[in-house]
Parts: C-alpha cells; structure tokens; sequence
C-alpha cells in the first residue's frame, strides 16, 4: 500500500496491510514531527507534496523491495498540516527474516527523504516560517 | 510548444505561483526552464544545482529535451518523511 | 517499559510508550507467530518465560540501548498461547535521529532472541508438539 | 545446602518437574546440578553442551560455587521473538 493522506495516519492498519500469515517479522519506521528544529522551537509544521510523481517513486521503491528481499511493505505520508507529536510518515516491511525487514525499512525511509517529491515547512515559534533544508546535501550529491 | 511548469516549495514562494501554462521553442531542453524562471525572479539563480527537474513525474537531466504538453516541475532539495 | 504479558499486544501503547515531543524517528519491531515451521504446518504455539530473569535482562538492555544510543525503548513479550498472525514481541525505540532508532531496534531483538529466557513451543497439524530450536547454534556459540 | 532448583522448556519435560528443593553439599559448584539431573534423565548428557545454568537470576558459569538458599535455573536454548 501506498499512500498520501490529509488525516491522521492509522499506525495500526499500515502494519496490518503488510501482515500475513506467513511473516514472521514486521519492521515499522515511524516519523513524528518535532517541537524543535535548527535550535528553535517550532509551533506547527504541514507537508506539501507532488503527490502524482511521489506516490509513483513510492510505489517503485516498495516494488524494488519486494523484489530485492522478498519483502511486503507499505509507506503512508501525510500531508497538510500535522500537529506535534504526530506521525508524518509510517512506513511497514514484513518478511519472514528480520534482516530483511529491517533492511527493506531502512532503504525505504533512506530513499524517500533521498528522492520522493514531498516537502516540510516549519512555523517557528518566533513568528518565522521556513521551507526545510533537511535533505539539501543529499540532493546535491547526486 | 505548450508546456505546463509546476513550482514547489522555495520555487513556487519565488516566483509567485504554483502552476502555469508556458511557452518554449522546438528543441528547448528542460534546463531552458530554470533560465525561465531566472527570468522572473534572479533569486532562482543561486537555486540552479540544489533543484532537479522532472518531466511528465519522471526525473529527467538539464538536457533532456522537451515535448509539446510536457509537465515540467520543479523539485527543490525534498525533505519528506 | 519492559512487560511479559499473557494477552494481546497492544502495539499503538508500546510505540506511544516511547513516543515524546523530542522524538523524531520511532523503529518498531513485530514479531508475528507463522503458520510454518521446519517445513511443517503450525496450528498453534506457545511461549513460556523465566519471567523475573528475562524482565531484568530486557530491563538492562533498555538500559544499555538508552546509554549507548539515547533511545528510549520499550519491550513487550506475550506468553501463553498466541493465535496463529498475532504478536509474540513488540519493540520500540525513539530516537532523534533515525540511525540510532534502527540500530538500536535491531540490537534488542538479536539480543532478546539471544539471551532472554523466553521458548516457544510449536503445536504442529501433524500432532507433535515441540520446543523450539531456534537459538539452538546461538547459545552454544557463547 | 538447600537449593531451589528451576527447569524451563525441554528440561522440565525431561525432568518431570518444573520446580523442586535439592540438597547439595558444601562447596559444590553450578554443574552440580547438572550432574544431578543427569542422574534422574540420562537424556539429559546430551543437553548439556547446550544448556545454559542462572542463579539467581544471572547466567554463571559452570563452576559458580553455590550458597544455601540459591535459586538455581537450568536454561536450554532460549527462543523467544
């Protein structure tokens, strides 16, 4: 499953789509939006996305990963604005090793802050608002 | 040729929108999009190596050429997850 | 939290156990029963636990995650029978960064398969029931 | 020495027991109890490369000394996850 939402991301039935009987491990990275950010505290922060190109490259990456490890995974993004402390993304690999759970997951979350079209504005408790450089250096490395 | 630019992020607070119909010349490469936007705001020019193209939701390289009704957007460094 | 539980895993309270304002990646790690083993069909298990010795060695290896990584980590394992798809062990680990999260995630269930004293016992289709020996080469290795 | 010996998982079942009071004698070591379990179930000579011994909730080797009122634990291979 692949997906982009507005609303609260249901951690729950994220693992349950990549759950099955034959799995025996279940990897679920889970991103939470921060009080702060470059030394400030911020109030409130929303996500904007190219949602037709980010949930193609989503959907490639959980093909690859089934195809690289034999892993069933999903990742779920949400959009808009997200209060603090809830979940940004949700990402679930299950598998019947654990090692490849845990790779499937790593290389998902790793690609997607890397390459998939998806973007972080913070509202800083100072009034400022700024686009996120998070992921500046990665891109240009490419 | 038609083409349709979408701005993200820093790109689309730069220039002031987020989508818009725009004309190029036959064999125009993508990059002639960022001299585009160079245009309508020189802000953009200190941009040119961190942002990445991707036409019709494909990454494509500053020299990938054009098509009439292409979607051009404009990727600024992402910061997802 | 460390807990041994005999009912259902609550997973939503294991990640919110370690979920806070500062957090900004949470690693979660399921372990689900399968319908198969050693070529066989599993109708059901069991898990049995030393529990005062494995609660004070997964206290110490939260202990060692939190000093080691800074995260702060939860482990819940069920004992008794378990339904066939549901959760055996639940583990979560909060990080501010997601390297640290994964790490530490991983280093707790090789560590819990490796030295807690928890077993399962696997009623197969064909009748037989048998304690498990999967950890069998892990042990004698130390 | 009075000591409260524990078995768990495929030693229990070998042993007919999970939980029993043994008398050992001043000066015995931890591998005491493994030769007493011997003594009840020769199936148990082949666990023993792979049986770890507790006492007292700690894993400790084989020649531990033991203390009147010791809680010892037989652990075969752990498989829990």
């Amino acid at each position: 499953m692949v997906k982009i939402t507005k609303s609260k991301i249901d951690i729950q039935q994220v693992i349950e789509s990549v759950a099955g009987l034959q799995s025996g491990g279940i990897d679920v990275f889970i991103g939470t939006t921060r009080n702060h950010s470059q030394g400030k505290k911020v109030r409130g922060l929303e996500y904007e996305a190219y949602e037709p190109m980010a949930v193609n490259i989503m959907e490639r990456l959980v093909r690859q990963v089934n195809e690289t490890w034999g892993v069933r995974a999903s990742i779920v993004h949400r959009v808009g604005s997200v209060p603090i402390g809830e979940s940004s993304v949700v990402i679930a690999a299950a598998s019947a090793h654990r090692d490849e759970a845990f790779k499937a997951c790593r290389f998902l979350i790793d690609e997607l802050k890397r390459v998939v079209p998806i973007w972080k504005r913070e509202h800083f408790e100072d009034g400022t608002v700024e686009w996120s450089r998070q992921s500046h250096e990665q891109v240009e490395s490419q | 040729m038609n083409i349709t630019l979408k701005l993200f992020s820093i790109a689309k607070d730069l220039a002031g929108f987020d989508e818009r119909q725009v004309q190029f010349n036959e064999g125009d490469r993508a990059e002639a999009v960022l001299r585009h936007l160079a245009g309508l705001n020189p802000r953009f020019e200190q941009w040119h190596s961190s942002v990445r193209l991707a036409v019709n939701l494909e990454y494509v390289s500053n020299n990938h050429p054009l098509q009439d009704g292409d979607e051009v957007a404009v990727i600024p460094p992402v910061s997802g997850g």
